[in-house]
């Protein structure tokens, strides 16, 4: 790095209209990700495989049986010369458990478990969070969406003030974010003078970027990353496993309470084909896992093939010929509906009948959580824990897949409590075990996450979304 | 005599095998008026045509034509030569503009107020010029078309009929100020089947015959009116108007207006230009609505037009003043005809295209020029088919408004007595509107005479001609019809 | 002229019936989009306890028909309501928009007129020559190739290949873009070929039928000049169909800029309607329908009216 | 002109089964043709000669039930003898004129699962309104003409006089108008397809696929230019040939005559 000042600097995300923000605490859109982590930084943020790395905070230590964190904090200032203090913690932390406003704060789940009321600060750089019941993964929680830190008492939030490595301009929603360097980051000053992270559609990300109105687009599609490597001038950056595609069985409900008819949709699906169609070949075959090249991710389980007539065996045992299925899907991500009808191609060959229902892009999950027998959808990158406890416990909140397995659960409450990593691995890979055997999710396609940027500049961000090297600026150098 | 301003050399025509022109060679000099004169469907709209050069579809012409490069040009049908959606004031304040480009407004308005007292608008020039061409009769239409031409003051002009659908005293007036336009040296070809005009231009006949053109002898003398043996009647009026009013917009066109026509009796209607007679044929064709009164056929008051069946609708017809543009322009003339009696008699097509051919044919009309379509015939051709079609109905009250206009004398002689015959045969009620007072004299029961949309007078053809009829002597002297032989 | 006055008149007082009726339309359609405002903030990470308590805060959990009702009270006096999505007020979120859209929509007019004018009647006016059959398949070319391939080509070809013009209005607000037009070249351009096309068409139909009137050729041969030719005399009788067609500009406004503005990135009134239901925004909708709805129903009185007034043929009444 | 898409719809299929089934690499090159494979990994030429009948048919259906519809109307008020009817008629008109088309076709598609039928009915019901006013301007002057009443006063059947008369006098303006139609309905679903409103992308329907492989524009522009050349060649041809078919009456005089003298 070090080199000379970078004057301006236009970064162009996908944009989403009236709904983007800059709140911390509520923004959920990988753009409103992309503008808080320009302006706020976290206690901790989790890397490339998901694992929790200290920022804002220097270092975090659990007690014996994991109900207590005592946290350390960075020397760092706010962008109006304040230091960072443990009240700012304990602030930021009432604030997403308290009453939300029209938009709920998305840490209020993840961070559940905290005890506000025995919490503490111990000193102006040490802060000790209690919890409810234990949990060796807090820190991974710590990392998770809408928990940056903000000012204690702060209140305006259209006027950000942070401790990230950019101060805060301007920001028009739909549209742009402004800020400026702040000389003071813990981390450095940036060479970036002045960021500008801009909101577009897909073709307009593109267009931006070759007429050289951008410096940076993030969330190219495939077509457009094989056209941007044709062209000279820019340098097209493809990461892998970053966005996790799947089906999802409801297994709560026939067909697919019959563990055989959901063993059988796993041989049902051709997942080259799927990903060499749907994904035009950016991405990997997946093996209905969740987070491969994540931290206890099982990598060892044999993969998933395709293989019709097994997949016909199986429903045979299941008493489960002739099966139709609904498969509701959606635009809401691109290859849904493509992936949707090859599958329903694919599953004709073994016997089943997918019949393709397309709903409404906009309030798909929204749907697709409670209705219908079958549906897809895709991840954004998330630690594997975080992956289980969210989606996968009786009383998850995002439990695509109806699975209630008390089995399971009681693996997750025994990972949590245990201190060891090595020992909390095990069981996670137990818990893989089960969902590679049995599980409600078909994951097959891992795709690559593709950006760009002008060939002139250096240490351009090129991590998996979510994670700690996605969308930095503040190491940007010519 | 310096050159002659048009010169026609040797103009023949031809459309597809059909020879309509031949060999036809005429000059016309400055300040001389020519007249074609000659029988429907001889070719004289096709000569005039030609030296405006202008080409008709379908017919190739050939000789040798040299006139001005603008001649102004009144086509047969002058009406379609007013834009619908200009105010008359400002076209002919444009032409007028076009001939004085510097003239100041108040002498343009002078200009154009001169204009069309030259065609016989005398009164209220402000409310014309204000009113679209819509908002006028058929005449005025024509009038104004003429108006138009006059306005922009060219060097030679072509008139196909322009005492089209002019009263007598209309007439009168045009043609003297034709030719007092000739007088100022302006060449004149004037396309006409009236002998009247011939005469009162005193101007060079050709007579136009089978497509050949030759110098004619001073026109024939006109027919000596003679009265038909009336038969009153009396019985029940088979049509009546009572007390109708009838307004356009805010013009009244009729003002409290009654008559009545018994079955087996001509009434003719005869009144100035704009004087309302075509309105009073619209109320029987339920093509107005009156504000006040009723029009009634049988006793029965009459819908409107699209309200009436077919046997209502059979019982009342009405040839149109402008037939040609009552025509569709893409079915051929025959089947046209033919539909009356396909829709209204139930006839089968083909006996339908029988009568209709039938009837066309006692009409004057060729079996080749009735499978036409309407833009191949002629005028007055037009105007018989018009008539066919009507007839085809065998309506119980036929409206005719001006049938025999632009028609020669034998031909529209013939016309008539086939209206007649017909009325005789099945006692229908006919109601005859004519400038052609000569003729109707001849012809009608009663007369009824209109003058701005009120009856001025009804009486019987005998009692006109013995002058006891003072509303219309007018009219009748300028027809020459004052003084009864 | 008293008359045409009761024309507008009356036209005005239905024009506010049928601006309630769009506004309800457009309300019920909304409805029968899946999901709410809630549903669609809902990212992958809520709960369904969120998601309602969500629902309560936006006030989503009352009839819809109250919901309507009141808006549209509070419309009447000129307050949009706040939207769902952002929770600023509704003429906050739209001034923007529509700021753009009109500058666009106006500066299209003033190009489309002349433009298509002179091409509908070069092509009518000789029926069959070079010149319209160029012109003809030039407009038929443009009508039929999707916008967007237009677009995207003309960003390739001009922005991309040549450098001529900045390729969209990324990042840049309109005061900016009217300082340096060159951002609004390409948006127009599209915007004008896209609308010229069939205007070129229904003109040249026109002009050609008109021409064929023998007022036309009376006109021609007593010596009319061509500008008075073409303005006074064959003008008014063969723009009638056109003018209809311009009339379009409610939808137009709200679907046919769409893909100029998605292109360009222009932030304009499509844009907006677009997120807005994608977002079940409605407050936001609702405002935008009902602006772009009044300007609409305003424009086709004023075409009518200039209809009448050019072919006058039937009386007012 | 128009004979190559035509042709190319109604034959399509039967070749398009000579393709090879299995998917390539989309926006690759193809085994089997030189236009290289669409989105989906299928040949574009084998894509392009299956969905041409869809498109035609319709398209078709659909420009013609909106004419149907659009044109009753506009003609019925064109007619009404009274203001109100008019009114009655077109005010309505003018509603669904400042309707946005898209939100319609978006219902549409959400609440009939993407039923090809319910997006051609929406898509229909968007072109009604500005064909009802377009027709009613156009027509005012025939059906108050004097041809009109008399066909009236002949007792001919409203159809005629509306569905043959009227539709001839008003042949051209109206050709013109389809032709505007039709290339307004091929490209609101492909335009509503850009803009992610998005429903079915899958099917080889050209207007579909033009939509579906815009993305590939750049690195495999046959995706793109097949689909989208078949179309433009359909529309620009029927216009040129509507402007052939669609000579005035004066033209029909004369075949008329050149016929005439060709039978002696
Ligand atoms: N396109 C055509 N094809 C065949 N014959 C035609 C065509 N046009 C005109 N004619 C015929 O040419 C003849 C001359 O027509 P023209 O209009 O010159 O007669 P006219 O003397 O003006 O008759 P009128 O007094 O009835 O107007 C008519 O018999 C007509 O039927
Ligand atoms: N649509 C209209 N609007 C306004 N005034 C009209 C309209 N039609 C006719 N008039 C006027 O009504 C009066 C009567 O017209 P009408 O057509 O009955 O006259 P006419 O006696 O048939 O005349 P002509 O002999 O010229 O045909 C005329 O003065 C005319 O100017
Ligand atoms: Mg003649
Ligand atoms: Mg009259």
């Amino acid at each position: 790095g070090g080199g000379t000042s970078i004057d301006t600097f236009s970064a162009v995300f996908k944009g989403s209209g009236a709904d983007e923000g800059i709140d911390p605490g509520v923004g959920h859109l990988f753009i409103d990700e992309a503008r808080n982590k320009a302006l706020y930084d976290g206690l901790f943020e989790v890397d490339d495989t998901m694992r929790p790395v200290p920022r804002l905070a220097e270092s975090g230590e659990p007690n014996a049986d994991g109900t207590r964190w005592r946290i350390k904090l960075r020397d760092a200032r706010w962008h109006d010369g304040k230091k960072v203090v443990a009240a700012d913690v304990l602030y930021t932390l009432a604030r997403v458990l308290g009453p939300a406003g029209p938009q709920p704060f998305i840490a209020a789940s993840t961070l559940e478990a905290v005890d506000l009321t025995q919490s503490r600060a111990v000193d102006d750089r040490t802060v000790e969070i209690a919890l409810s019941r234990p949990s060796f993964e807090f820190l991974t929680a710590l990392s998770a969406y809408g928990t940056r830190i903000v000012q204690d008492g702060a209140k305006d939030f259209d006027h950000p003030v942070g401790t990230g490595p950019f101060r805060f301009a301007s920001f028009q929603r739909g549209k742009q974010l402004v800020a400026t360097a702040y000389e003071d980051y813990w981390d450095g000053k940036p060479a970036i003078a002045r960021l500008r992270i801009l909101s577009a559609d897909t073709d307009a990300r593109l267009t931006a970027l070759r007429g050289g109105q951008a410096d940076f687009a993030d969330d190219l599609t495939p077509a457009a990353a094989t056209t941007l490597r044709g062209s000279g001038g820019v340098t097209v950056n493809s990461t892998p496993n970053s966005g996790i595609y799947y089906f999802a069985m409801k297994t709560d409900r026939p067909p697919f309470d019959n563990p055989d008819v959901r063993r059988a949709l796993m041989r049902m699906a051709d997942r080259d084909e799927l990903v060499k169609v749907a994904l035009q070949g950016q991405g990997e075959a997946a093996n209905d896992v969740f987070g491969k090249g994540f931290e206890y991710y099982a990598d060892d389980l044999p993969q998933h093939t395709y293989d019709p007539d097994e997949a016909k065996a199986l429903l045979r045992k299941a008493g489960a010929e002739n099966l139709t299925i609904d498969l509701f899907t959606a635009p809401a991500a691109s290859g849904f509906v493509e992936a949707a009808h090859l599958f329903a191609e694919q599953a004709a060959k073994s016997g089943v009948t997918i019949n393709v229902r397309v709903g409404s892009g906009d309030t798909y999950y929204s749907e697709a959580l409670t209705s219908g027998q079958l549906t897809m959808g895709q991840s954004g990158p998330l630690p594997i824990p975080n992956h289980f406890g969210s989606r996968l416990l009786t009383g998850s909140p995002q439990n695509r897949t109806d699975w209630k397995d008390p089995e399971f659960d009681a693996l997750y409450g025994q990972a949590l409590a245990t201190s060891s990593a090595g020992e909390r691995a095990a069981l996670y890979h137990r818990m893989h075990e089960i969902l590679y055997d049995r599980g409600g999710f078909l994951f097959w396609g891992n795709a690559s996450w593709n950006s760009a940027a002008s060939s002139d500049y250096r240490n351009i961000p090129a991590g998996v979304p979510n994670a700690l090297d996605w969308a930095r600026f503040d190491k940007v150098s010519r | 005599m310096g050159e002659p301003v048009i010169a026609v050399r040797g103009l023949g025509a031809c459309a597809g095998a059909a020879r309509i022109l031949e060999d036809v060679s005429f000059d016309v000099e400055a300040g001389e008026v020519v007249t074609l004169f000659g029988p429907s469907g001889a070719g004289k709209t096709t000569i005039a045509m030609a030296v405006a050069g202008l080409s008709r579809p379908g017919v190739t012409v050939t000789g040798e034509i040299t006139a001005p490069a603008r001649v102004g040009y009144l086509p047969q049908d002058g009406p379609g030569t007013l834009n619908p959606a200009r105010r008359i004031g400002r076209a002919l304040g444009e032409l007028v503009a076009l001939r004085h480009p510097k003239q100041a407004k108040a002498e343009r308005r002078a200009r154009v107020a001169e204009v069309l007292r030259a065609v016989a608008f005398d009164e209220d020039p402000d409310g014309i010029l204000r009113r679209y061409p819509h908002q006028f009769s058929g005449g005025q239409r024509t009038r104004l078309a003429l108006a138009q031409i006059l306005a922009t003051e060219p060097g030679a002009i072509v008139l196909d009929e322009p005492a089209t659908g002019l009263d007598t005293l209309a007439r009168a007036a045009v043609t003297d100020r034709l030719a007092a336009l000739a007088g100022t040296g302006v060449a004149i070809l004037l396309v006409t089947h009236d002998p009247v005009v011939v005469e009162r231009m005193d101007s060079r006949a050709l007579h136009v015959h089978d497509g050949t053109a030759g110098p004619m002898d001073p026109p024939a003398r006109r027919p000596v009116v003679r009265l038909r043996e009336s038969t009153p009647s009396g019985g029940e009026a088979l049509a009546r108007l009572e007390n109708v009013s009838v307004r356009y917009g805010r013009t009244a066109a009729l003002h409290d207006v009654s008559l009545a026509v018994s079955g087996g009796e001509t009434v003719g209607i005869v009144g100035a230009s704009g004087a309302g007679k075509s309105t009073i044929a619209r109320c029987f064709a339920g093509l107005v609505r009156p504000a006040r009164g009723v029009a009634l056929a049988d006793g029965v008051p009459l819908l409107p037009l699209r309200k009436r069946n077919a046997a209502q609708l059979a019982a009342v017809q009405y040839v149109w003043q402008e037939a040609a543009s009552s025509f569709d322009p893409r079915r051929t003339v025959c089947a046209q005809v033919a539909a009356t009696g396909i829709r209204l008699r139930g006839l089968g097509s083909r006996d339908a295209k029988a009568e209709a051919l039938d009837l066309l044919a006692e009409l004057g009309l060729t079996a080749a020029q009735a499978n036409r379509y309407p833009p191949g015939l002629s005028g007055g051709q037009l105007r018989r088919a018009a008539l066919a079609r009507a007839l085809l109905a065998r309506p119980r009250i036929l409206v005719c408004d001006e049938v025999t206009t632009g028609l020669d004398h034998p031909l529209s002689a013939r016309i008539l007595d086939h209206i007649d015959g017909y009325r005789e045969r099945t006692g229908a009620a006919v109601l005859q509107i004519s400038h052609d007072l000569r003729t109707l004299l001849g012809r009608a029961d009663r007369i009824v005479a209109l003058d701005h949309g009120r009856v001025v007078e009804t009486t019987t053809p005998r009692a006109l001609l013995s002058g006891a009829a003072t509303g219309l002597t007018g009219l009748l002297e300028a027809d020459h019809l004052g003084d009864p032989s | 002229m008293t008359v045409p006055t009761r024309f507008v008149l009356r036209r005005l007082v239905l024009g506010a019936g049928q601006v309630l009726i769009l506004l309800a339309l457009v309300f019920g359609l909304s409805l029968l989009l899946p999901g709410d405002a809630a549903d669609v903030q809902n990212s992958d990470l809520f709960s369904a306890r969120q998601r309602a308590e969500t629902r309560q805060l936006l006030g989503l959990d009352v009839s819809p028909l109250t919901r309507f009702l009141t808006w549209l009270g509070h419309a009447v006096t000129g307050d949009f309501g706040t939207s769902y999505a952002s929770g600023e007020p509704v003429s906050a979120v739209i001034a923007e928009p529509f700021a753009v859209t009109a500058v666009l929509a106006g500066l299209t007019t003033v190009l489309l007129i002349p433009v298509a004018g002179w091409a509908g009647f070069a092509a009518g006016l000789r029926p069959g020559s070079a010149r319209d059959r160029v012109l003809t398949a030039v407009s038929v070319l443009f009508d039929s190739i999707p916008d967007f391939v237009l677009a995207v080509l003309l960003v390739a070809a001009v922005a991309l290949g040549l450098g001529w013009f900045p390729a969209t209005s990324l990042g840049v607000d309109l005061p900016m873009m009217l300082e340096e037009p060159g951002y609004l070249v390409l948006p127009l351009t599209v915007m004008v070929a896209r609308v010229a096309a069939p205007l070129v068409r229904l003109v040249r139909a026109g002009v050609i039928d008109v021409c064929a009137q023998p007022y036309i050729e009376q006109a021609r041969r007593l010596g009319v000049g061509r500008v008075s030719l073409l303005l006074r005399h064959i003008a008014p009788n063969a723009l009638g169909p056109a003018m209809q067609e311009l009339g379009r500009t409610g939808d137009g406004l709200l679907s046919g800029v769409l893909i100029v503005e998605a292109v360009f990135v222009l932030p304009g009134v499509a844009s907006a309607l677009i997120d807005a239901i994608g977002d079940r925004d409605q407050p936001v909708i609702l405002a935008i329908v009902l602006i772009t709805g009044v300007v609409a129903i305003a424009v086709n009185v004023v075409i009518d009216l200039l209809g009448q007034l050019m072919t006058p043929r039937g009386a007012w009444a | 002109m128009v004979a190559i898409p035509v042709l190319v719809a109604v034959f399509g299929p039967a070749f398009e089964a000579l393709a090879p089934k299995e998917r390539q690499v989309p926006f690759g090159p193809s085994t089997w043709s030189p236009f290289g494979t669409d989105r989906l990994g299928r040949d574009v030429l084998a894509a392009a000669l299956d969905g041409g009948h869809t498109l035609l048919l319709v398209t078709a259906l659909t420009v013609l039930c909106a004419y149907v519809i659009g044109f009753s109307a506009g003609m019925a008020a064109a007619v009404a003898p009274r203001r109100w009817l008019e009114d009655l008629l077109m005010r309505p008109l003018d509603v669904l004129l400042c309707l946005p088309s898209l939100l319609i076709i978006m219902v549409a598609a959400v609440r009939s699962n993407g039923s090809a039928v319910a997006i051609a009915a929406a898509v229909g019901l968007a072109l009604i309104a500005p064909i009802a006013r377009f027709v009613r301007m156009a027509a005012r002057d025939v059906v108050h003409g004097p041809v009109m009443d008399a066909l009236r006063m002949q007792g001919e059947s409203r159809r005629y006089r509306y569905g043959r008369y009227a539709v001839r006098e008003l042949a051209r303006p109206i050709a013109a108008d389809v032709g505007v139609r039709i290339g307004a309905a091929v490209y609101f679903l492909a335009s509503a397809n850009f803009l992610g409103l998005g429903f079915d992308t899958t099917s080889t329907d050209w207007a579909v696929a033009v939509a579906a492989n815009k993305d590939g524009l750049a690195i495999a522009p046959w995706s793109v230019l097949v689909p989208g050349g078949l179309i433009v060649l359909l529309v620009l041809g029927l216009n040129l040939l509507w402007d052939d078919l669609l000579a005035d009456p004066r033209r029909i005089a004369t075949n008329d005559a050149v016929r005439a003298a060709r039978h002696g």
